[in-house]
């Protein structure tokens, strides 16, 4: 079953047409990767998808309804989340609170005035849970902002797991992330493959190749190509437009 | 070119930095290697006086500038691309390139002779580019200021591996020319490469210098220290 | 509190734009508390205090004088707004308050007070001079400007209480406004027999400048509290020649008058405004009552002392009306510029005698 | 009427021009620099009354004027020195918190020692008359100094801010001080200076207006909502929407005042319309201000972001 | 937790020293330090209702005087109806001030930053000049009060002691409310929309309508402030609604140490203290206080309640 379809999207910063007339169908329980050159509307598309910027035109249908006009938040509680290629998090919050507030989101009740939040078991435990599992649960009571910049792409990434998507939209989650990081993310995006739909937009081919069901190749704003890894990593057009001899040539 | 010795910093009253030593010499490429979190980013800003060193001493050229103001040690030939793009977000793609800039090899011509796309986005805001073109722009705005000593922090993070590609031989071509390079990057095998030395840092101290042919024979350091 | 000292609170805007209206009727009265000696033949303690023009500070500014410092008498204040915000907490304590300059209508008339006296005016007066006075030019096209707010409608309604001719146009302006070109456009325009301004302080420096910079002076300016010594050494030669409306000037011929004039040029090197006279007044008015009363101990006995107003005012002729406010003359004054170079307001005709305000008939006294 | 419509729409633009040059220097700090500068009213009102000072001292207005810029640049210079350049890295509030106690400062002080009654310097005999305009309408002299000097301002504001690399690096400065100086600019020397240069516009602005407005303790604090309102309308940040913003606000509040009651009348009865024409007349800046904000939220040239 | 202890301590020693001062005041024999007293905590209601939105949710509003100012017309538009009972003033302050939060709210939180602040302040002075032409009331020279409202029908307040305590306990009780609102799930959103409003949407919420319910909730709060000053005071007029008001509120929040709820209410009493205190020193008080204010600000990046703070800067 398709649980992500896009029809005929558009979006343009005046003459730039930053996505054009785009299609995309996404398998449920499946990792689809979007690769692509820089500035080729990736992060468009995510923001697009996941409501943070409006579209000019198209359909976005997720999990059967239309997605199209509809805000962010409300899209998020229908089972699509986002992480941000730019680092996005609560900076005056601890890590804990960061993610707690995510598990909040979901659990509703919000307009509670009087019960202090602080000392909610049921959100602290399901936070930590998130945080241990992307490997900075020792970091869990540090201001976000005193995180090193590596710390705070795995927070990034806690955060939108924390929202228990159907759809998780991951914008590079693995910038800035070194070596055994990396390992442990791609690790935890392996796991949730099948319990949940991943699209994911990576410059790390090794990542890329070693996860993906499928793969798309976006570039100025169309998708060029789509296919198996095989497929992509053999597509002449592909090696030009993006990948270069060099590491499509690479054998992981 | 630099020496950085016994260095020290801290945040607030959260000690960082307890022991980095490292140097880089004229024409040379050295890295800086190290997990998440170990202190390579805060000793770049140290060095570049934007953290307060609470011990040991930056060098340039001989002279001492431990906690020299940021300008003076930017102009003693350093050049930074730092952590997370940092392009100045008001200002478009020529303004970024342009208002640092000082005379020297690098001009704008050249710049978008190795980014082309920042050419085709030259009247954008810095906010309003996709995260690698802030990428090539940041490390295009550090190319412009002609530094001699030339420090880039995860450059090359979100850029496309064509990309990346050409900035390692570019890399490569500046290191040819004579200038230096100080870097941080999570790409340890072009790295090696390109690097004649690596320095090792785990919470804050400097625990193994040695060149790429000496990491390759050590697994044992990458594994302990990298995970690699 | 002690019986033989007499408090004076004085209460005034004494920071702000209009600080010089406050500075002013200080220095008058300390002027004459200086001549006097001691005030009533008692120790005297005077106390002055800022109301920063804000009502809620005034409340509480009066309260600390009457609770705090057990003041006898509150001397104050210059704005009408603020007097509405002191005169409760004032008399509620049983101190008299002396007002020397706001004059409120409603004080004049529904709610007036017999611990509440005015060695001022009723604020429609100076109005209704202005307005008298072209009634009797026969002008039949004026031209009517005054702020918008409370002050200013008053101002406007004074004027026609006693002008019947026609109103080429009624402009109220924003509080504070700095400049008057749409309004002089719209002057010029129509080319009225006279202008009618109320503009107090800054406004006024502004409007009267603005006027003759936009060479509207062949059309005459009437104004009340427009020109006037507090504004003139900002205005200077631009208001010359502009009338207004008063119940004093500088040079009204009487000899307490020029004492008066006199001593406070030499003592401040300025020329006073009716807010330091009628502060002057006020301090003389005070000591005439108490040594009469013989103490301010029995308020009933000092309140009968100050109704007769046992002093000679400045002005020459003065009493109260049953309302606690003057009975006084009031004249056509003009700004001339001086001999020795200042600026002054100048008497030019007398047009009310022993006038008396027009609300005096809503006062119920018990 | 058309000419009296022309007439009152030149005195919206003077009017509006005058708010420019009021403002010019607020838009250097706080609209570039971003730097919430409350005292920036009382620094115009400072130069007001030195220009008052100097122009008695010399003689002359030319003189007095020449003399206040020097002057206020370098009360600028010491503010800068002694306040301000702790305060660029801190937030928002602080600088207003501390602005607020030099507003303070800086107004009791004038009135201790120019007194609180209102002065004002005499019009330079050369630029006292008028000249013919429409019909018999005709218009002073140095208002249309007074135009002139604004469009200059605004001018040189946009040039040096929009096509210099000072411009540049203070732009930039704003959002990333730190980048700007590890690029190797001395970010500390070129913000005393603009801010000394923003003092110094403050300055020219109070001795511009001195012939023509009151000067008194409270001009400044009366201009300086009015010069945020300004900048706030035309999107921080944007020279030219400083201009336009002050454009927009002289334009809407001369003919509101002038021509909003004729038009409340076609839609209510006389009496409830010159009341209504009263009550809206003071709001209409704010009126406007709300209804542009409203409608874009960053103001008129603001950044979207 | 020690943290919170001590913020509790403070918060005790505070409060009981108010709730002592009349006794201070018998002894001293000086009933107006109660009157000065009142008028403190009016503004601090004020500046509590203020730091709840500004400390936690980010929203600085420039325009808080107008609620204070609606508190009071409340006073005096239901006084001048026959209707005095406080209870009934409150509710009429609190209806007014939610609706005019909800109208104004809702297009002032289209913007952010200085531009939210200006909005404010824009809607506050249409609010000023709305009472200014409000002739029935006396415009801009304002109403006197006949009398303090009553309570339980009874002119109880005419005590100016009485008045005290009940403003005392209305501000304890208001304090604990703001405390209890930060530290919920409610609190928790505000001050994360504040933090990052689009990584709030991103994790599902839409962050407009709580910001929108606290501001209103502070709106309603600061009109309780209104109602208690108009009575303390005897007297409305459109002043409590100018923009200085407004400004003295932001000033006394970010004095007392902004998003510390003890701090707004130290603010208040320090700036009016000071206020009065330098007063007595000399005319020229203003000098004083403002060169205090820019010492303090150079001095502690948090305020007043930064400077009994360890530092843990570099
Ligand atoms: N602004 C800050 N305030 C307090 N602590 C900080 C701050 N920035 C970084 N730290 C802490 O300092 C330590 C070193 O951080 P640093 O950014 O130097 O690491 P790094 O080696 O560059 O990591 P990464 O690879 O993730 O960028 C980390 O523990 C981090 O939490
Ligand atoms: N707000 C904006 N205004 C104008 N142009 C924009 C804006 N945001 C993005 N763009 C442009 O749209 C294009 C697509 O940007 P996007 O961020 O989607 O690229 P991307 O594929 O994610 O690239 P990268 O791999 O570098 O992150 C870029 O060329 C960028 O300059
Ligand atoms: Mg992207
Ligand atoms: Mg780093």
């Amino acid at each position: 079953m398709n649980i992500l379809e896009v029809r005929g999207l558009r979006k343009a910063y005046g003459a730039l047409k930053v996505t054009d007339d785009l299609d995309l169908t996404v398998r449920e329980g499946t990792l689809h990767a979007i690769i692509g050159p820089n500035g080729a509307g990736k992060s468009t598309l995510i923001a697009q998808l996941s409501g943070q910027a409006g579209s000019d035109a198209g359909s976005v249908r997720f999990a059967g309804a239309e997605m199209m006009g509809q805000p962010m938040h409300r899209r998020v509680r229908a089972g699509m989340s986002r992480s941000f290629q730019i680092t996005s998090i609560l900076p005056g919050f601890t890590a804990l609170e960061n993610v707690a507030v995510a598990v909040q989101a979901r659990a509703g009740h919000s307009f509670s005035f009087f019960a202090p939040v602080a000392g909610e078991a049921a959100l602290n435990e399901a936070a930590m849970e998130a945080l241990a599992r992307v490997g900075i649960q020792d970091r869990a009571h540090v201001r976000a902002a005193s995180l090193s910049h590596g710390e705070k792409r795995q927070l990034e990434l806690a955060i939108a797991l924390a929202t228990r998507p159907r759809l998780l939209l991951l914008d590079e989650p693995l910038a800035g992330t070194s070596g055994q990081e990396a390992e442990r993310l791609i690790g935890v995006m392996r796991a949730l493959k099948g319990s949940l739909t991943l699209v994911l937009i990576e410059h790390d081919m090794d990542a890329v190749f070693a996860l993906a069901d499928r793969i798309s190749v976006l570039v100025y704003g169309r998708i060029i190509a789509t296919g198996s890894p095989a497929e992509i990593r053999g597509d002449p057009q592909v090696r030009a437009a993006y990948l270069g001899e060099e590491t499509a040539g690479e054998e992981p | 070119m630099l020496k950085v010795e016994a260095l020290q910093a801290a945040y607030g009253e959260s000690r960082v930095l307890f022991d980095i030593n490292l140097h880089v010499d004229r024409g040379e490429v050295v890295t800086l290697m190290g997990r998440n979190g170990m202190g390579k980013t805060t000793t770049v800003r140290t060095i570049f006086g934007l953290l307060r060193a609470r011990g040991g001493w930056v060098q340039v050229d001989g002279t001492d500038l431990t906690n020299a103001a940021p300008h003076r040690i930017a102009r003693a030939g350093l050049g930074l691309v730092p952590e997370g793009r940092q392009v100045f977000p008001t200002l478009d793609v020529r303004e970024n390139l342009v208002a640092m800039a000082r005379p020297g090899a690098w001009t704008m011509p050249r710049v978008l002779e190795l980014f082309p796309r920042l050419g085709e986005r030259l009247g954008h805001k810095g906010n309003q580019l996709s995260g690698g073109e802030q990428q090539m722009l940041a490390i295009g705005r550090a190319l412009m200021t002609n530094p001699r000593l030339l420090v880039l922090d995860e450059a090359t993070e979100g850029l496309a591996p064509l990309i990346r590609d050409e900035i390692w031989a570019c890399l490569g071509a500046l290191k040819a020319q004579g200038e230096s390079i100080l870097i941080i990057d999570k790409n340890v095998d072009a790295l090696g490469r390109l690097a004649d030395r690596h320095v090792v840092i785990e919470k804050g101290r400097t625990v193994w210098t040695g060149d790429s042919r000496a990491l390759r024979d050590s697994p044992e350091i990458t594994e302990r220290f990298l995970h690699v | 509190q002690d019986d033989d000292t007499l408090t004076i609170g004085l209460l005034l805007t004494l920071s702000g734009p209009s600080a010089v209206l406050g500075e002013m009727a200080r220095d008058g009265f300390q002027l004459a508390a200086e001549e006097i000696g001691d005030i009533g033949g008692m120790t005297t303690r005077i106390i002055v205090v800022d109301d920063e023009l804000k009502p809620d500070v005034a409340t509480n500014k009066a309260r600390e004088l009457v609770q705090r410092n057990g003041a006898d008498i509150v001397v104050g204040p210059i704005f009408s707004n603020i007097m509405g915000a002191i005169a409760k907490p004032v008399v509620d304590s049983g101190a008299i308050l002396i007002s020397p300059n706001a004059g409120p209508s409603v004080f004049a008339g529904a709610e007036c007070h017999r611990n509440i006296f005015a060695t001022s005016y009723q604020n429609d007066q100076m109005h209704e001079v202005m307005g008298a006075y072209a009634q009797a030019q026969g002008f039949d096209n004026v031209f009517l400007l005054a702020p918008n707010y409370q002050a200013g409608k008053d101002a406007l309604a004074g004027f026609r209480h006693s002008y019947e001719g026609g109103v080429a146009g009624e402009i109220f302006t924003q509080l504070g406004q700095l400049d008057y070109s749409a309004e002089l456009a719209q002057i010029a325009a129509m080319q009225p027999d006279a202008v009618f301004a109320f503009m107090p302080g800054g406004m006024g420096v502004n409007l009267v400048r603005q006027y003759r910079q936009a060479g509207l002076e062949t059309i005459p300016f009437l104004s009340a509290f427009t020109v006037d010594e507090s504004t003139l050494p900002a205005q200077q030669d631009a208001a010359v020649s502009f009338l207004g409306g008063s119940n004093w000037a500088p040079d009204l011929d009487t000899p307490e008058n020029k004492a008066f004039v006199e001593a406070y040029e030499a003592k401040f090197n300025q020329v006073p405004a009716v807010y330091a006279m009628q502060a002057y007044d006020a301090a003389r008015l005070i000591d005439a009552a108490v040594r009469e009363a013989g103490g301010v101990a029995d308020r009933d006995a000092l309140i009968a002392a100050l109704e007769q107003a046992p002093f000679t005012s400045v002005r020459g002729d003065f009493s109260f009306g049953p309302n606690h406010f003057p009975i006084q003359d009031f004249y056509l004054t003009e700004v001339v510029k001086r001999e020795d170079g200042k600026f002054a307001t100048s008497i030019v005709e007398k047009i009310f005698e022993d006038y008396q305000d027009s609300y005096v008939g809503d006062c119920q006294m018990d | 009427m058309t000419s009296l419509f022309l007439l009152q729409l030149l005195n919206g633009v003077q009017f509006g021009i005058l708010l420019f040059l009021i403002a010019a220097g607020l838009t250097l700090v706080f609209g570039i620099m971003d730097f919430v500068n409350l005292a920036h009213g009382v620094i115009y009102m400072v130069g007001a009354y030195l220009a008052v000072s100097f122009t008695q001292m010399t003689g002359s207005y030319g003189l007095g004027l020449l003399l206040t810029l020097p002057a206020t640049l370098l009360i600028g210079l010491v503010l800068e020195l002694l306040v301000f350049r702790r305060l660029y890295d801190r937030p928002h509030l602080d600088q207003v918190l501390a602005t607020f106690g030099l507003v303070m400062i800086v107004t009791e002080g004038v009135q201790i020692i120019w007194g609180a009654a209102p002065l004002s310097v005499a019009m330079p005999e050369a630029l006292s008359g008028s000249i013919p305009l429409i019909g018999q309408m005709r218009y002073p002299v140095f208002r249309l100094v007074v135009i002139g000097a604004g469009l200059a301002t605004a001018l040189g504001l946009y040039l040096i801010i929009g096509h210099t690399r000072i411009g540049m690096r203070l732009r930039a400065g704003a959002t990333s001080r730190a980048m700007v100086s590890a690029l190797g600019v001395d970010i500390h020397k070129l913000f005393t200076v603009i801010f000394a240069f923003g003092a110094m516009l403050a300055g020219f602005a109070g001795a511009m207006v001195a012939p023509i407005l009151t000067v008194d303790p409270g001009m400044g604090e009366q201009v300086l909502i009015l010069a945020f309102v300004v900048i706030v309308i035309g999107g921080i940040g944007s020279v030219r929407g400083a201009f336009a913003g002050a454009l927009l606000v002289g334009i809407v509040d001369t003919m509101g005042r002038s021509f909003g009651p004729i038009l409340l009348r076609l839609v209510m009865e006389p009496a409830a319309a010159g009341q209504a024409g009263r009550v809206l007349a003071p709001m209409l800046v704010y009126i406007l201000m709300a209804a542009i904000l409203a409608a874009r939220p960053t103001g008129l040239f603001g950044q979207k972001t | 937790m020690s943290r919170l202890m001590t913020r509790r301590n403070a918060a005790l020693l505070l409060f009981s020293g108010f709730a002592l001062l009349p006794f201070v005041a018998t002894m001293l024999g000086d009933s107006y330090l109660v009157v000065i007293a009142t008028r403190i905590l009016g503004f601090a209601i004020a500046a509590l209702a203020l730091d709840l939105i500004l400390g936690y949710g980010g929203m600085v509003s420039f325009g808080h005087a107008a609620y204070v100012g609606i508190g009071a017309y409340s006073v005096a538009i239901l006084s001048r109806a026959g209707i005095t009972d406080l209870g009934a003033h409150l509710l009429a302050g609190i209806a007014g001030a939610v609706l005019f939060a909800l109208v104004t709210g809702a297009i002032s939180l289209r913007t952010r930053g200085i531009y939210f602040i200006m909005i404010t302040l824009a809607f506050a002075q249409m609010a000023f000049f709305f009472f200014v032409s409000l002739s029935a009331y006396g415009g801009d020279d304002g109403v006197t009060l006949r009398a303090r409202s009553t309570l339980l029908g009874r002119p109880l307040l005419e005590d100016d002691r009485t008045l005290y305590y009940v403003t005392l306990a209305i501000l304890v009780a208001l304090y604990l409310l703001a405390v209890a609102i930060t530290r919920s799930r409610f609190g928790r959103v505000l001050t994360g929309a504040r933090e990052n409003p689009v990584r709030m949407q991103a994790i599902g919420f839409s962050p407009f309508r709580y910001q929108l319910t606290a501001f209103v909730i502070s709106g309603a709060m600061a009109s309780v402030a209104g109602v208690m000053l108009a009575n303390q005071t005897g007297f409305v007029s459109p002043a409590f609604m100018n923009w200085h008001v407004s400004g003295e509120l932001v000033v006394m929040v970010v004095l007392g140490g902004i998003g510390n709820l003890l701090g707004a209410v130290a603010g208040a009493t320090i700036a009016l203290l000071l206020e009065e205190w330098l007063g007595l020193l000399t005319e020229h008080w203003r000098l004083l206080f403002g060169l205090i204010l820019v010492v303090i600000v150079l001095a502690s990046r948090d305020g007043v309640s930064g400077l009994f703070r360890r530092r843990d800067r570099p």
